[in-house]
């Protein structure tokens, strides 16, 4: 019974808060309401017996990429003011997409026989470090050349050129004079 | 015996073309030399090939293989029968007559050569491959070329928009060269996209285990397959030999195209068109062409008869000719379709009789726009008192054409005709003979009208006749032109050859077919 | 608990993420979305996971996670150059250089 | 090789290697005068070999040589040869071709002097061609050879025709004779189809059954009806006489438009096995026969009277193959040629001295050509008919054999045809020869000795040919014997009553107008209504109907080909605009498209 109002409670939150996320008119807001988000993703995960998870998603997500959203989003703003326009349209054509797609995601579980009842196991947050380092070492190590190869591209594509060199990015037109952005990116 | 003759033949004029691109611009008789040279290697193989040919033993003889992909059965594999041989032989005329006519050609004459003789590698390359798959690449190196050659040498003309589809002719620039290039291109290639259709289709009915075509002969298809294949063949091979209704890329094309590019393209790129049909269509599947026939002669006819007076209704020298090639291509199908030693004979002797004809046709031409630079007819006038050679070898050609005895074009006609009426069509045979008289009225027209009567008019008075090099473009294959058609022996005898066997597997099909 | 539950609960927040990056017009805004369609796939790794009484969800989902950072790193280095290029303006559809 | 072959090899090769020498080498051609004595060589050599090889075969006059070799491969043998046969009736056409050709040349010599050299050498190896050509159809064993030569003496007509290219007139006449001709000899073709389609080969020996005798003649003969211009294919014959005078001697007169009735006479063996195509002959040929001279009266111009009696005459020849008389042809065919080609070179000589073709410029020339006079009124004579000379004896078997294969009708067209071709020859004779001279005649004289030569020399068998008919017939396998009786002699009191008739119009030399019952014939010449009618055809059948094909071709099959990249292009210019290049667009499409197939999975 206890963890039906524990999932119902983190399933509010978790929902509300999305909601917010995508209706918010302050991108500020809709960031911070992300991040209750994905805190409420963590809380799931305890639910879950998922402990070492939902540390990680408090650290890399709750903590990591908040702050990464709230730098872009900063950077990319004056910082006159805080209230961020956030603004949307085809909001229909999207609720209809998004009520369909729920409508069917719905329907593939209901249509499922799913088990009723999680089995019991203990938290072994070490079988979870053997299980990454032993049989899944391989995508582990492909991973972090990936993210080497991410962390290059990122500094490469957002890198601040030199103004002698053409800023024209391949397929988008530059309609602005490049030196004048100078400031505004430091 | 010669190694690796049919190798040296195909890859003559492939590897003269790279070695081209090491040649500087500037050294323009090098670059005209090297081409030369190597078109003169070709015929000259061409020549031993069909000199030594066995016409005793028959067959497929000078046996090469080269490994390509085992493991699909693919296998270069070159040999000759008594149509290759022919055929190489016209290859070879063609292409040492071609460069010798555009010896004067200027703009950018490194990279036009060079097209040129990857070109014939091809043409080379499908009359001796007896392997489906690099049949049908070599079809393609062949084919696709033309479209660079024309769009960027090709000369430009007008069509003036008419008829119900006005805006249409507006739209596309009909006449234009770059709308000759792509309309040719494109109608060829959904020809390929069906013969490669076909093709996949037999490999994978036989088995899928080889493409060799000796081997995929001896394999009996099942009779509903055929009659499903053959008429995809047919089409699809037919786009190239101008089978109605797919032959209007040839009035543009040709008319566009430059000299060179013309003589080869008439001369000997539509018969690779009917030599598909008959090696692939008609040797793999004979109870589907058997079946087909009556559609592939009737058609056969509509393009004798509606070419010619197609050829009837032009102004432009290079319409009158392109239009005569459809009509004188439906002579070879005629042949095909009519299943006989005689018909078959007539055939591809008359691939080898057009071939030299039409080429000869469009080097005059060529001559005369490179002096005149009209192609409109009654613009002209006269011209025999300026160019009497050209205006001699002019009259021969249409001699040719229309099948005066002494000239190639009346051994062809003459056994294509019989054929048809052999093989219980003489309406066919009848209707033939008509396209023939239509073709002579024709052809003595244009005669008349630009190397007869008064004139020339002032503007062209001070033309002169060929250059040197010209005539010896001119004097080969007039030359073969008397030469096949007096003396048709040596050549019939080694298409006679492989016709006589084939049609002598074939006889018990058509007996089985036709009680 | 049943399993459908959370799958159910992991659908409406795939939907909402959906429903966000389909009408948000800012490039950010978009990101955001796209977080929330990505915490949903986690959420339903890690549900099955459990149920099936191993750690293979959460293996799943460890390595999901460094991807959505890698992914969120690029999609930010990627708004700024936007912003950069376009001065302050890096809505979206405001860009139309793919249009045909 | 026998002796008769080797004379014949070399009647036949001499004249082809001259001529190929001089279309290869330029340089000799354009030399002129040498150019034009080596051709004469050439003819000299070709007529030395034929006289040897028609007295040799005089000498064994049963002899019948066939020497081939393979030709045409088919299946692993030869489905046609190409060679030589050399008989009676074979050796005697060759000595007439050779003859003629020799004093054509010859005459030629001095005609053409005034043109430009290298005109001259062209002439003269069309020439040598010629020979050739005619050579090759002569001596032909089967007929697809006999048809190699056929065609090819119709493209020397053609050359030969439009020698004087520039003259929009002639090369119209050579391209409307090489027209005609060809259409004809699409007959011929059809011919030689379906006799190999029934017999497996060339023969004309063969035996087919008389249906497919009758199919195969009916087509032969819609070949010779174009090439000896019978009616309605004549009218390219008198348009023809554009060529130079010694052309139409040689090609358009005695040798080329004869090979029609040569081809009866050589195929006799097929046309004997059918019935229908001889009566049509008969119809044909004695129709033409009195059409041609009730046209040839009402002429001005004495190149066409004489072409017009050439039809006439060839008229007579195929009726008298009609009715059976291969000897009443063939004879008339050489003693025609001789006298024919010497009318022709005839009239050249009057033409080379007054320099026009219309007979109202001439007149009183006998004062000052008398040779020319002389022989014109040999020519004239045998040509009418009159006793004694050569077309006494060849026209009178003809009337004879018409009358005693019991066709009344045409019997009196052909006796009708010989009143008439009196009379037009005698009005030529007296229009041109006697009454006032012209302005133009008043300088006239005699050729040169080229051109006097040949006259006498044609002279000679145009006047006595007809007492050797006895003894061709029998080299010919042929049975005749003069009948020198009064019965025999009556028909010949015909002749002379067109020239009584002629004198009595003409005898002063004036050129009055035509008698009033050929007024209207004149009219209907003049109007050319035939041509019209065949220029009207052309003009529907050729012109309109090819301006059709090509609109056809142009705008609805390459119309629909063009419609098809036009929907293609213009299609594409309307999907572009689904590339709307929002990003936010493509992701609602592709989530959309995710939903779909996943919705489509789900439900299927």
């Amino acid at each position: 019974m206890i963890d039906r109002i524990a999932f119902g409670i983190v399933a509010a939150a978790l929902l509300l808060s999305a909601l917010r996320v995508v209706t918010s008119k302050n991108l500020v807001h809709s960031v911070l309401w992300l991040g209750v988000t994905l805190a409420s993703t963590a809380v799931a995960y305890l639910l879950l017996s998922a402990p070492f998870i939902a540390s990680i998603q408090i650290m890399l997500y709750t903590g990591g990429i908040i702050t990464l959203m709230l730098f872009g989003v900063m950077l990319t703003r004056r910082g006159e003011d805080l209230a961020i326009p956030n603004d949307t349209s085809e909001g229909g054509r999207a609720l209809v997409l998004s009520l369909a797609t729920f409508g069917l995601f719905t329907g593939a579980v209901v249509m499922t026989p799913l088990p009723l009842d999680a089995p019991s196991i203990t938290v072994d947050t070490a079988e979870l470090g053997r299980q990454i380092l032993g049989p899944n070492l391989m995508a582990f190590e492909v991973l972090s050349v990936l993210l080497l190869a991410v962390m290059v591209g990122a500094i490469v594509i957002a890198r601040r050129r030199d103004a002698s060199v053409d800023h024209t990015a391949p397929g988008l037109r530059l309609d602005t004079d490049p030196s004048s952005e100078d400031g505004s990116a430091s | 015996m010669i190694p690796h003759a049919l190798a040296i033949l195909v890859g003559a004029p492939f590897v003269a073309a790279l070695v081209l691109l090491a040649v500087p611009q500037r050294l323009r008789l090098v670059t005209r030399l090297v081409s030369l040279a190597a078109a003169l290697i070709s015929a000259g193989l061409s020549g031993w090939v069909a000199a030594t040919w066995d016409i005793a033993r028959g067959g497929f003889q000078l046996d090469e293989r080269y490994t390509v992909l085992p493991s699909l059965g693919i296998e270069m594999h070159l040999a000759v029968d008594g149509w290759g041989a022919a055929l190489l032989v016209l290859t070879g005329l063609i292409i040492v007559a071609g460069v010798l006519a555009t010896w004067t050609q200027e703009r950018r004459d490194q990279e036009f050569y060079i097209l040129l003789l990857v070109l014939v590698s091809g043409v080379f390359g499908v009359f001796v491959c007896q392997d489906l798959f690099i049949f049908f690449l070599f079809y393609e190196i062949a084919v696709l070329p033309m479209y660079i050659l024309i769009g960027i040498w090709g000369s430009q003309g007008k069509v003036e928009p008419r008829g119900p589809l006005k805006f249409v002719y507006e739209y596309l620039d009909v006449g234009g060269r770059e709308y000759a290039a792509m309309k040719l291109t494109l109608m060829l290639l959904v020809g390929s996209a069906a013969i490669l259709v076909a093709i996949l289709a037999l490999y994978s009915e036989a088995g899928g285990t080889t493409f060799d075509m000796i081997e995929l002969g001896r394999h009996h298809f099942d009779v509903d397959t055929q009659k499903l294949y053959f008429p995809i063949v047919w089409l699809g091979f037919g786009a190239l030999a101008g089978v109605f209704p797919f032959h209007t890329w040839s009035p543009d094309g040709h008319a566009a195209a430059p000299t060179a590019v013309s003589m080869l393209h008439a001369g000997v790129l539509m018969k690779l068109g009917a030599f598909g049909i008959m090696r692939v269509g008609m040797v793999l599947m004979p109870e589907g062409a058997i079946a087909w026939a009556p559609v592939v002669g009737g058609v056969a006819v509509i393009n004798i008869v509606y070419g010619a007076f197609g050829a009837m209704s032009q102004k432009d020298l290079k319409y009158i000719v392109a239009y005569s090639s459809v009509s004188h291509m439906g002579v070879v199908m005629l042949g095909a379709a009519t299943m006989t030693v005689d018909g078959w004979n007539g055939a591809i002797f008359q691939m080898v009789a057009h071939g030299v004809m039409t080429g000869l046709f469009f080097a005059l031409v060529g001559l005369v726009y490179g002096k005149t630079h009209t192609r409109w007819v009654p613009k002209m006038g006269g011209f025999g008192r300026v160019m009497p050679g050209i205006a001699s070898f002019f009259t021969l050609a249409c001699l040719s054409s229309l099948a005066l005895p002494g000239t190639a074009g009346f051994i062809a006609e003459l056994l294509v005709f019989l054929g048809a009426w052999q093989s219980g069509h003489p309406v066919w045979a009848i209707a033939g003979a008509a396209g023939a008289f239509v073709t002579a009225v024709y052809v003595l027209r244009a005669v008349k009208s630009i190397f007869w009567g008064e004139g020339p008019s002032k503007e062209f008075e001070h033309l002169g006749d060929a250059n040197r090099v010209e005539w010896g473009a001119l004097v080969l294959l007039g030359a073969a032109i008397l030469v096949f058609g007096f003396w048709p022996g040596p050549v019939l005898n080694l298409i006679d050859a492989t016709t006589t066997r084939l049609v002598h597997d074939l006889l018990p099909l058509t007996l089985a077919l036709n009680p | 608990m049943p399993l459908a539950a959370w799958l159910i609960l992991a659908a409406g927040l795939f939907s909402i993420g959906l429903y966000g990056v389909a009408s948000r017009r800012g490039a950010i805004g978009i990101l955001l979305s796209v977080e929330l369609m990505a915490n949903a796939v986690n959420l339903i790794f890690i549900a099955f996971g459990r149920y099936r009484g191993d750690h293979l969800g959460q293996v799943f989902t460890l390595f999901a996670v460094a991807l959505t950072v890698a992914e969120v790193a690029i999609g930010l280095a990627l708004v700024i150059l936007l912003h950069r290029v376009r001065r302050s303006d890096e809505r979206v559809d405001a860009v139309r250089e793919l249009h045909g | 090789m026998s002796l008769p072959i080797e004379l014949a090899l070399v009647a036949l090769f001499v004249p082809a290697a001259m001529a190929v020498l001089l279309a290869l080498v330029p340089p000799l051609r354009r030399t002129g005068r040498p150019a034009a004595w080596l051709s004469v060589l050439a003819a000299t050599v070709s007529l030395g070999a034929a006289v040897w090889l028609f007295a040799d075969q005089l000498a064994h006059p049963t002899r019948d040589l066939l020497e081939s070799v393979a030709w045409l491969p088919h299946a692993g043998a030869s489905m046609a040869d190409v060679g030589l046969r050399i008989d009676g009736i074979s050796v005697g056409m060759t000595l007439v071709v050779t003859l003629v050709a020799f004093c054509v040349q010859v005459f030629s010599l001095d005609y053409m002097r005034s043109e430009p050299d290298a005109d001259l050498g062209r002439y003269f190896a069309y020439h040598s061609f010629f020979i050739f050509s005619m050579l090759m159809l002569v001596l032909a064993p089967n007929l697809l050879q006999l048809f190699f030569g056929w065609e090819l003496v119709g493209l020397t007509s053609y050359l030969l025709i439009g020698f004087y290219f520039k003259k929009p007139s002639a090369a119209k006449a050579a391209v409307k004779a090489f027209w005609v001709t060809k259409l004809a000899d699409t007959g011929l073709l059809l011919a030689l189809l379906v006799l190999y389609s029934h017999t497996g080969g060339f023969e004309w020996t063969s035996h087919p059954g008389a249906d497919v005798a009758t199919l195969v003649t009916l087509l032969l003969f819609v070949a010779v009806v174009g090439k000896s211009a019978q009616f309605p294919l004549h009218v390219w014959l008198p348009d023809a006489m554009e060529g130079p005078t010694p052309v139409s001697a040689l090609l358009h007169a005695a040798t080329m438009v004869a090979a029609g009735v040569y081809l009866i006479v050589r195929t006799d063996p097929l046309f004997a096995q059918a019935a229908l195509t001889r009566e049509v002959m008969v119809y044909i040929g004695s129709f033409t026969a009195i059409f041609a001279a009730v046209i040839a009266c009402v002429q001005t111009d004495i190149k066409k009277v004489l072409a017009y009696s050439t039809c006439s005459q060839l008229g007579y020849m195929v009726a008298a193959l009609g009715a059976g008389s291969v000897m009443g042809g063939y004879f008339h065919l050489t003693t025609h040629a001789f006298f024919k080609a010497l009318l022709f070179l005839g009239a050249g000589s009057v033409i080379h001295a007054v320099h026009s073709n219309e007979m109202s410029d001439m007149g009183g020339l006998w004062g000052r050509m008398k040779l020319t006079g002389t022989v014109f009124l040999v020519g004239s004579i045998s040509l009418a008919g009159m006793p004694f000379t050569a077309g006494f004896f060849s026209k009178d078997l003809i009337l004879e054999s018409m009358l005693e294969s019991g066709r009344l009708l045409p019997w009196l067209a052909l006796l009708g045809a010989a009143f008439l071709t009196a009379f037009y020859m005698g009005r030529v004779f007296f229009l041109v020869f006697l009454g006032k001279r012209s302005e133009k005649a008043e300088h006239a004289h005699e050729g040169g000795w080229e051109m006097r030569l040949p006259l006498v020399l044609l002279a000679i068998p145009a006047l006595l040919g007809g007492y050797f008919g006895a003894h061709f017939a029998g080299m010919w396998h042929l049975d005749y014997e003069p009948e020198w009786n009064l019965q025999a002699f009556a028909p010949s009191l015909v002749p002379i009553l067109g020239f009584v008739a002629a004198w009595s119009m003409y005898g002063r030399g004036e050129a009055r107008p035509a008698p009033a019952m050929l007024a209207p014939i004149a009219r209907l010449a003049r109007s050319g209504a035939l041509d019209h009618f065949y220029e009207g055809v052309y003009r529907v059948l050729g012109l309109k109907l090819a301006a059709a094909v090509g609109f056809f071709d142009r705008y609805i099959v390459d119309g629909l080909i063009n419609l098809a990249g036009y929907l293609t292009l213009t299609g594409g210019q309307r999907v572009r605009r689904l590339q709307s290049g929002n990003v936010r667009d493509y992701v609602f499409v592709v989530a959309f498209a995710i939903f779909a197939l996943s919705a489509f999975g789900m439900l299927r």
